[in-house]
């Protein structure tokens, strides 16, 4: 396509921002500017990139494709699907709302930081995009070690032990899939996504699966996910449960259903039952949670559990409605992430014990809490509600467990995210907040409504991704059960032309 | 009876061979050890008479039994006697497991060449006359082992530097 | 007709927004004064709406329009799509009419207050949400209005946010309605599975092919799940008098005229699905009936003046689940009407009390407020008498002709009919033991030290705002029954039907028994009332046990916290403790552990001596050499 | 001149490797342990020898010489070692050099 | 007697590489002597470099002329392009090494004699490349172990360097023993040293399961593996890596490690392509074992050089891994991994180098701490140098690793490739350890240079760095070029 070279530049040119603010000997502030300034053209290429995409049209558009290594058939091949373009715009936005907190929070030695930061952007927009599998590889790992960094450098008092566990965690399940990787391209005599054929192996696919599973993360592979998240900066935790966890979804739609149709069937039960663990699991342990970034990250497990669920639904409302919920709790947990880190900064603690009555005089941060809060419980008409509503009807073709085990993770939702409102707005002031903290700031407001304005307008039409994300013929029936009415959907697969 | 005296004197060069070699290990005094090493040397050199080697038995008599051990001797005469006993010291598995080892490796050759002797070990080929003289030897290394003949050489070169480097010690010990 | 609903829909939320963004940009009586001039154009936009479409023949009257896809998935596609019929209408108008009013009387009510702009946009959103709610032309928009009337009701009761018993009742509330969306939800997915739309009109004609059995079943019961949350009735009732925390307007407007009556709204909309399942259907009924006597049984023992209020709410919405549950659905939704009006009127009056006496709520320590507030007294009598069933006011009308539907449904109804009667006399009790504690009498000490005092500087009812419309609603509750005469005048019903075409017609004879027992019945409960709490005459029954059991409503709350919240804190700690941390963080710290310890293991091998190196050589030459000699 | 088999040799070969096996394993003086090593080597060179004669054929003497020019070599340098490591007045004692070790 | 001899045609070329270098290693001998003390250090090196660029030279232009292979100067060593490449990355590895000694605080009366140690160890280990016969096998081993046992003992100061150096003579000399009984039985069983006639008279006269032949194939083996350090027969590795100066360190690891492991494979393919069935299991055994033990014991260790040379055996199992497939695309694997893992190697043992002369003492992570926020550029390159090692994308060490799995998969063991896997997982936790302990350690444990202030810019040191980190990045993204080359070169052998 003609427009390919704007693919390589969505990678490219964030990394090579990254780059050069790290090696330039800029000062602090003209560094983080720099690199705000190159996520926010980086939004704007993506924006270009939504601009030359034809959506009615089916097929990888907007790609490139030059030989890498020929003998085992590995090449550079990136392009753009309907939901990749989503989510590398989720990529996008919520870095370049990370650097923005980040550039207002003050990070330092911020020419490495913000080098890292955009150079990450780089990397994960790579994962969305990647049409390789040896590719896809590389930009997962890729991901990571800015992650390390990111986390181990400038995290909290326990970073070591958390980047060590998220790393090695997660970088195990992804070695499982570079063996599944090679078995499977060399099996298929290419390592391309597009051309290759599917599989009918379960060791392949499970491979896959674990190093998805890991990241995600699906229940019980969830050890790395609460310290990480504690213990990250409030951006960079952002950008992990935003953004870095929807990779695994995405390889969890791109290569786990799209290319394993068989063992996707075989394994759909015990997947299913792991989403759903994780989904009332994290929202009971979500309600549990002493402190804020507890509370968002097991709600980010719920939320996981949630959108495996509607993947491995594998129909159209499944499919649809996880793609939906991916941006949702992406936007969602970044503007959560972020506004917990404004409460920690203004009262240095999360425990919500100690905090409290921020409602009273800081109408900005009780708009904005609230609104991303209720938003974040699925109220009806939000995105997130949209989204789930996708998925559990979704799923609930598949069975109708699945969906009384979602309807019960509604109200769980409500029930800790209500209490996470009202643990930091509400009552009366806690032992940890004086007056000193103050209302959010031009600079904050600038980096959160944004995020919640997207949320709005997506609330206001879903559909904008649910209608653009699949070609309508994507989902095929392959058996149909002959009931009245519409078809239900018992099995599905998932064929990306 | 020429091979009666071939037997003889193989009894005798082997039983040699073996006590000097056992001798070598186990004496405590390295200076008896590197005595019974010429005694080895030597009745190695006699072995390879018998197996046509001439010149490599004249060169096993008069570099190795000759030139090397002298420097070793001298080296255990600089540094003193210092015995050790055998089998001393050290963890005990590390003795038995010693045994155990070398016991295996012994028996496997045994076993090796017992599985041989069905085979083609016990003819052997006639040689000329010239087999293992100097003038074979000398043809070999000229033609078709000339490179290795120089190869060692250089790493006899490499060993003297060595010997400078790590012996020269002007600068060192008070 | 369509852009007047549409201007009826969107012109609140866009009030809510622009209060919400202006931020201090506008005044806090200019956010009042935007709210209520839009929820007023709302209105208006429903007259009009209203207007036009009494302009097309009865059979006409359904006119879909949509705005954009909401939500897509492959062939699916469901639409933010509004449909104006004769219920939506009739809904439209309820709704922005007395809430027009309410917002109005908020305006002196809230003065004052520091927060009166966020409390105007939360109100313009509420009315957004309900109107969006009425007027939704599918299940899912109705299920968005449905989910937004419960934010926005979470977010008015719990307005006073440094209250803690106000953000608890506003959390309780949310979690409820919750639990009743998620069962929609549920009844949806089933919808969806099986006629692929969620189109009114759609699935109403998919209705034969949804398979009778478990499917329709389980869409009726999923829906009645979220009616009965979302109305307060039996099991799920307990959130509505806790929700009294709010500002009584709140109260006046979301949990008495408008959203808690959705429930009702709600059975009325899909009544071709609850047919198509009538057991279910019964269950509402039932479920009505129960509730009505329940909650007015619990009303007589409150002193909170909401409270009572709220318990009488609970009991009248009893009496609609009772009317529609049998079928009779233009009679619940013309009790509906008539409810809205008194009831919005007694909380406003009660409000007037409340705000006259410094935010106190608690009846023991009120009394002969007859007489310091006359204007006051005469509406809440007018409130109390319709209430009760009394006529010539509104209450009358309405209640009645249920309790004759009712009458006129067989066995089943005829049970339930006595339990309407029952409630009849109960709601008389109440009421008027209500109005002669806080009217009647004496002024108490602590009403004197507020009213004489004159503190506020103010004839003591409250400014022209709300005394205004005070007014106007109590001649709407005094003649608003007039407009439906059952069986003489009927133009409610005529109106409804072919929206909602009833189940039970009732004959003449029924209505006239049941309205000639219900009121004497309700007269009954007066009098009784008088005899104990005014005349003093009689001694109300001492019945500890009894009491008690009233008084902790049932012990419901008590139940369900054991039953349900408890479990959950301690399935969270438990999970927190048990699992999480020995088992999923825990496996992996000891594989950890266990590997470190097998990398010392190899250290402790690696002696430094070089004879144990060599000896490693050896050994495994020595092995090596066997397996090939054995293998090869 | 017909002599033993050389299946004699080589038991004979064998044995002596071995034997100087078991002297690098367990002796403790670095000299000993180097002699030992020198008698491992005139092992191989007894077998090497002994093939060379099996298959009439020069090869295996021309090995066996190197091999002595080589095992020359590394005497030197071990002697070397030895000298120095004496010289620095640590022990000669091949266990008692495990400072690095673990 | 007629001296009619028949000498054999000396192909200068083939033997050009090895032959700058002894030419280099000469001249410094020279200089040991005539060039003035203080001269000496630069002297050395430059010339010590220049001959191994000249090999480098030789190696390329012999690559260029080698399209087949052929045994020359009667057959004692092969021309092939396979001999080289590794001669390539060997003399690469050499210069390397030259930039890490270049300011090692060594006494300066040795020095000259060091860099000839040095040039004549890679001349050894270039030859050693191009052996095909037992015999130059034995010799080119011990031409180059022999040089190695001098340098790791020739800084007498350094604490540990005399014991690292007997150590290695010790086991290097019995580890030859065995190599040579072994030739000796397969000499014994074939009547030949040639590897081309080993395997030729095995398929002629039906040799395969000859119990000379498979007891000598063991004892090979256990020579070469000792070589190439992987488990069992490594633990003399991490002593003598802990022990020897630094820089020795350096070269042992990374160019020892390529000519044993390119050795292993040319004995085993060209001269047992009969007895695969056994040195396959047999290799990937030893792959195994290398994996676990190799990582591990890296696991628990402080001290750095130790950690680097648990990760060399680690390492070294990877390799074998390419080995034990026995099929191109193994070979392939192996020369291209060796390229990086050989820049990988020198990088960060010279990375060590410098924070040893900074702090005058053995580098452990716990004096690492915040030496990449100091050093920048030694951190990112070392920081890139173990991601590498870990197999991490944008290094080369990813695309070797993917290249050895791949050839794992190819011969049909996905187990071997599930063993790789895991050994990978764990050895990440103490490559990343490194990575931690430069960068996240909190401010108050940061040990800064010791009195004295920053250390003189090592300018050499640092290039060598650089050099060794483009190597390894560069060896990511131009892959096709380096795996032609290695696929010519890996078809000098018989697959």
């Amino acid at each position: 396509m003609t427009s390919g070279w704007l693919t390589t530049a969505l990678i490219l040119f964030p990394i090579a921002g990254g780059l050069l603010v790290w090696l330039l000997p800029l000062r602090s502030f003209a560094v983080g500017s720099t690199a705000l300034l190159f996520a926010l053209i980086e939004v704007g290429l993506w924006i270009d990139s939504v601009a030359r995409f034809n959506f009615s049209r089916p097929g990888l558009q907007l790609d490139q494709r030059t030989s890498w290594f020929s003998d085992l058939h590995v090449s550079y091949h990136v392009g753009f699907y309907g939901f990749s373009l989503w989510l590398a715009g989720l990529t996008v936005v919520v870095l370049a709302a990370a650097i923005g907190y980040a550039f207002w929070a003050g990070r330092e030695r911020p020419r490495a930081y913000y080098g890292l930061m955009l150079i990450l952007t780089g990397a994960i927009v790579g994962v969305f995009v990647a049409q390789d599998l040896l590719l896809f590889y590389v930009f997962w790992e890729a991901m990571l070690i800015p992650l390390y960094f990111l986390v181990g450098v400038w995290g909290g008092a326990g970073r070591l032990r958390a980047t060590l566990m998220f790393v090695i965690y997660t970088m195990a399940g992804s070695l499982l899939m570079l063996a599944s990787i090679i078995v499977l391209g060399l099996s298929q005599g290419t390592f391309d996504l597009v051309n290759s054929g599917t599989s009918g192996s379960d060791w392949i696919f499970l491979g896959f699966v674990a190093a998805f599973a890991v990241k995600a993360p699906l229940f019980p592979l969830h050890a790395w996910l609460p310290e990480a998240y504690r213990e990250s900066s409030p951006e960079v935790a952002a950008v992990l449960s935003g953004v870095v966890s929807k990779a695994a979804a995405y390889g969890f739609l791109r290569i786990a259903i799209s290319k394993f149709p068989e063992p996707v069937a075989d394994f759909r039960t015990p997947i299913l039952v792991l989403a759903a663990c994780g989904l009332v699991y994290g929202s009971l342990l979500a309600f549990g949670a002493p402190d804020l970034r507890g509370v968002i990250a097991y709600s980010s497990l719920a939320q996981m559990g949630l959108i495996v669920l509607g993947l491995f639904a594998v129909n159209d409302l499944g499919l649809n409605g996880a793609v939906l919920q991916m941006v949702n709790h992406g936007l969602i947990s970044a503007t959560l992430f972020l506004l917990a880190g404004g409460i920690e900064r203004r009262t240095s603690t999360g425990e919500l014990a100690l905090l409290g009555g921020m409602a009273r005089g800081r109408p900005a941060l009780a708009t904005v809490l609230m609104t991303a809060g209720v938003i974040a419980l699925a109220v009806p008409g939000s995105t997130a509600f949209a989204g789930e509503f996708a998925i559990l009807a979704g799923v609930f073709q598949t069975g109708w467990g699945w969906a009384a085990v979602g309807a019960v993770a509604i109200v769980l939702a409500a029930m800790y995210m209500l209490r996470l409102i009202s643990a930091v707005l509400h009552q009366a002031p806690g032992s940890a907040v004086s007056d000193a903290a103050l209302d959010l700031r031009p600079a904050e407001l600038g980096v959160l409504v944004p995020l919640v304005a997207l949320l709005l307008v997506l609330s206001a039409w879903p559909a904008a991704i649910t209608d653009h994300s699949f070609p309508k013929t994507s989902v095929q029936v392959t058996s149909s059960t002959g009931a009245t009415g519409y078809a239900p959907l018992p099995n599905h697969r998932l064929a990306l032309p | 009876m020429a091979n009666v005296l071939v037997w003889a004197v193989w009894v005798v060069a082997a039983f040699a061979c073996l006590g000097s070699g056992i001798a070598v290990v186990t004496f405590s005094n390295p200076f008896y050890s590197a005595l019974s090493l010429i005694g080895n040397l030597a009745s190695l050199a006699v072995l390879y008479l018998l197996l046509s080697a001439e010149f490599v038995a004249a060169a096993q008599v008069l570099v190795y039994a000759g030139a090397v051990m002298v420097m070793f001797l001298f080296v255990i005469g600089y540094l003193g006697e210092r015995a050790d006993a055998p089998w001393a010291g050290g963890p005990s598995w590390q003795t038995l497991g010693a045994v155990l080892a070398s016991a295996a490796l012994f028996v496997e050759v045994i076993v090796v060449i017992g599985l041989k002797t069905s085979g083609r070990l016990s003819d052997q080929r006639p040689v000329d006359s010239v087999f293992g003289r100097p003038y074979d030897i000398g043809r070999l290394f000229l033609t078709d082992h000339l490179l290795a003949f120089e190869i060692t050489s250089i790493v006899l070169l490499v060993a003297a530097v060595g010997g400078v480097v790590l012996g020269s010690h002007a600068r060192e010990t008070p | 007709m369509i852009a007047a609903a549409w201007i009826c829909l969107l012109a609140p939320l866009g009030a809510a927004l622009a209060i919400t963004l202006a931020g201090t940009r506008i005044t806090r009586r200019g956010a009042g004064y935007l709210a209520t001039a839009s929820v007023a154009a709302s209105f208006v936009a429903a007259v009009v709406a209203f207007a036009l479409l009494l302009g097309d023949s009865p059979e006409e009257r359904s006119h879909p329009s949509t705005l954009w896809s909401w939500l897509t998935a492959g062939q699916l596609d469901f639409g933010l799509r509004i449909l104006v019929d004769p219920l939506s209408v009739f809904m439209m108008l309820v709704v922005a009419g007395v809430g027009s009013l309410i917002v109005a009387y908020s305006i002196g009510y809230m003065d004052g207050d520091d927060e009166e702009r966020r409390y105007f946009a939360y109100m313009a959103l509420f009315v957004f949400s309900m109107l969006l709610l009425v007027q939704g032309g599918n299940l899912l928009v109705l299920l968005v209005g449905w989910g937004l009337v419960g934010l926005s009701s979470y977010l008015l009761i719990g307005f006073w946010h440094d209250r803690p018993s106000a953000v608890a009742a506003a959390k309780k509330a949310f979690v409820m309605n919750a639990i009743g969306d998620a069962t929609m939800a549920l009844a949806l997915f089933v919808v969806i599975q099986r006629s692929g739309s969620l189109d009114f009109e759609t699935v109403f004609t998919h209705t034969g092919s949804l398979g009778g059995g478990w499917a329709v079943n389980l869409i009726a019961l999923g829906l009645l799940g979220g009616a009965v949350a979302k109305s307060a009735q039996l099991p799920l009732q307990t959130w509505l008098p806790d929700a009294m925390e709010g500002p009584t307007p709140v109260s006046a407007l979301i949990h008495a005229a408008t959203m808690v009556t959705a429930g009702v709204y709600l059975i009325a909309r899909t009544h071709p699905l609850f047919e198509a399942a009538p057991r279910v259907l019964e269950l509402a009924a039932g479920l009505g009936a129960a509730t009505l006597v329940v909650a007015g049984l619990i009303a007589l023992v409150q002193t909170d003046i909401k409270r009572v209020i709220a318990y009488s709410t609970m009991s009248q919405i009893g009496y609609m689940f009772l009317a529609v549950g049998l079928g009779a659905y233009a009679n619940g939704m013309f009790h509906l009407m008539t409810h809205a009006f008194f009831k919005a009127l007694l909380f406003m009056a009660a409000g007037i009390v409340i705000h006259a006496l410094a935010g106190e709520q608690d009846i023991r320590k009120m009394g002969g407020l007859r007489r310091l507030m006359p204007f006051t007294y005469i509406a809440f009598g007018v409130g109390a008498l319709s209430l009760a069933g009394v006529p010539p006011f509104s209450g009358f009308f309405s209640k009645d002709s249920i309790l004759a539907a009712a009458l006129a449904h067989g066995w089943y109804g005829q049970i339930l009919w006595v339990a309407g009667m029952i409630g009849a006399f109960l709601t008389g009790l109440y009421a008027f033991r209500l109005f002669f504690v806080v009217f009647w009498g004496e002024p108490s000490g602590f009403v004197r030290e507020h009213l004489l005092k004159d503190s506020h500087g103010h004839a003591g009812e409250g400014p022209l705002s709300m005394t205004l419309t005070v007014g106007v609603l109590t001649v709407l509750a005094a003649i608003g029954g007039w407009l439906q005469f059952a069986r003489v005048w009927t133009p409610v019903s005529d109106w409804l039907e072919p929206a909602a075409r009833p189940l039970v017609e009732a004959t003449g004879t029924q209505e006239a028994v049941s309205s000639v027992l219900a009121v004497a019945l309700g007269l009954a409960g007066i009098l009784v009332a008088w005899l104990v709490y005014s005349a003093g005459r009689v001694q109300a029954p001492r019945l500890a046990a009894v009491q008690a059991l009233l008084e902790h409503k049932f012990y419901v709350d008590e139940l369900y916290d054991r039953a349900f919240y408890r479990p959950a804190v301690l399935l969270a700690a438990g999970l927190g403790r048990f699992v999480e941390q020995p088992l999923v963080l825990g496996s992996v710290r000891g594989l950890v552990r266990s590997m470190r310890e097998l990398g010392l293991g190899t250290g402790r091998v690696q002696t430094g001596l070089v004879r144990t190196y060599a000896l490693s050589i050896a050994a495994s030459v020595a092995v090596v050499t066997v397996v090939f000699l054995a293998v090869r | 001149m017909k002599g033993p088999d050389i299946v004699w040799y080589l038991a004979l070969a064998g044995f002596l490797f071995c034997t100087g096996a078991l002297g690098v394993l367990i002796r403790r003086s670095p000299l000993i342990v180097l002699l030992s090593l020198e008698i491992m080597l005139n092992g191989a060179n007894l077998a090497l020898i002994a093939f060379s004669r099996h298959y009439a054929q020069g090869d295996g003497q021309i090995f066996a010489l190197t091999v002595m020019a080589i095992a020359a070599s590394e005497v030197v340098v071990g002697l070397g070692l030895i000298v120095a490591i004496a010289r620095k007045n640590l022990d000669l004692d091949v266990d008692k050099l495990s400072t690095l070790r673990g | 007697m007629i001296f009619a001899l028949d000498t054999p045609h000396i192909d200068w070329l083939a033997l050009s590489a090895p032959l700058a270098l002894l030419g280099a290693g000469g001249v410094n001998l020279l200089a040991a002597v005539l060039v003035p003390r203080k001269a000496r250090r630069v002297f050395g090196a430059i010339v010590c470099a220049l001959g191994f660029a000249g090999a480098i030279v030789a190696a390329a232009i012999l690559y260029a002329h080698s399209a087949d292979g052929h045994g020359v100067i009667a057959d004692s060593i092969q021309r092939d392009r396979l001999a080289a490449l590794t001669a390539i990355i060997v003399a690469g590895s050499g210069i390397l090494a030259i930039g890490t000694s270049y300011s090692e605080p060594m006494a300066d009366d040795h020095i000259a004699e060091y860099y000839a140690l040095l040039a004549w160890a890679g001349a050894g280990m270039i030859f050693l490349a191009s052996a095909s016969t037992l015999l130059t096998l034995f010799l080119g081993l011990e031409w180059f172990s022999i040089s190695l046992y001098i340098l790791c003992a020739i800084d007498r100061d350094l604490a540990g360097s005399l014991e690292a150096g007997l150590k290695y003579l010790i086991i290097g000399g019995f580890g030859s023993a065995m190599l040579l009984f072994g030739s000796a039985l397969v000499y014994g069983a074939t009547g030949t040293l040639e590897f081309h006639e080993i395997a030729r008279v095995v398929q002629a006269q039906g040799l395969s399961d000859d119990a000379l032949l498979v007891a000598g194939l063991a004892l090979v083996i256990g020579g070469l593996g000792f070589k190439a350090s992987a488990a069992p027969f490594h633990m003399w590795t991490p002593d003598v890596y802990e022990g020897a100066p630094t820089p020795v360190t350096a070269f042992m690891a990374a160019a020892t490690k390529t000519v044993a492991l390119v050795l292993t494979l040319r004995v085993l393919v060209t001269a047992f392509p009969q007895e695969a069935r056994l040195w396959t299991v047999t290799v990937a055994a030893i792959a195994c074992a290398s994996l676990a033990i190799g990582n591990l014991a890296a696991l628990v260790q402080k001290g750095l050089k130790r950690m680097l040379a648990y990760s060399s055996i680690s390492h070294a199992g990877f390799m074998l891994i390419a080995v034990a497939a026995n099929n191109g695309l193994g070979a392939r694997a192996l020369l291209y991994y060796l390229i990086p893992y050989s820049a990988m190697s020198v990088g960060a043992f010279a990375v060590v180098a410098a924070r040893e002369r900074e702090l005058n003492r053995p580098v452990t992570l716990d004096n690492l701490a915040g030496f990449g926020w100091e050093r920048p550029l030694l951190g990112i390159s070392m920081m890139v140098f173990m991601l590498g090692f870990a197999g991490l994308p944008l290094t080369g060490g990813f695309v070797g690793k993917f290249y050895v799995f791949a050839a794992a998969y190819r011969h049909g063991w996905t187990w071997l490739v599930i063993v790789g896997v895991a050994a990978t997982a764990v050895s990440l936790y103490y490559y990343l350890g490194v990575i931690r302990a430069m960068y996240m350690r909190p401010a108050e444990e940061l040990q800064l240079a010791p009195v004295g202030g920053s250390p003189p810019r090592e300018l050499v040191l640092q290039t060598t760095v650089a050099a060794a980190l483009i190597v390894t990045v560069g060896s990511f993204f131009v892959v096709q070029p380096l795996i032609d080359v290695a696929k010519h070169a890996a078809g000098s052998l018989p697959f």
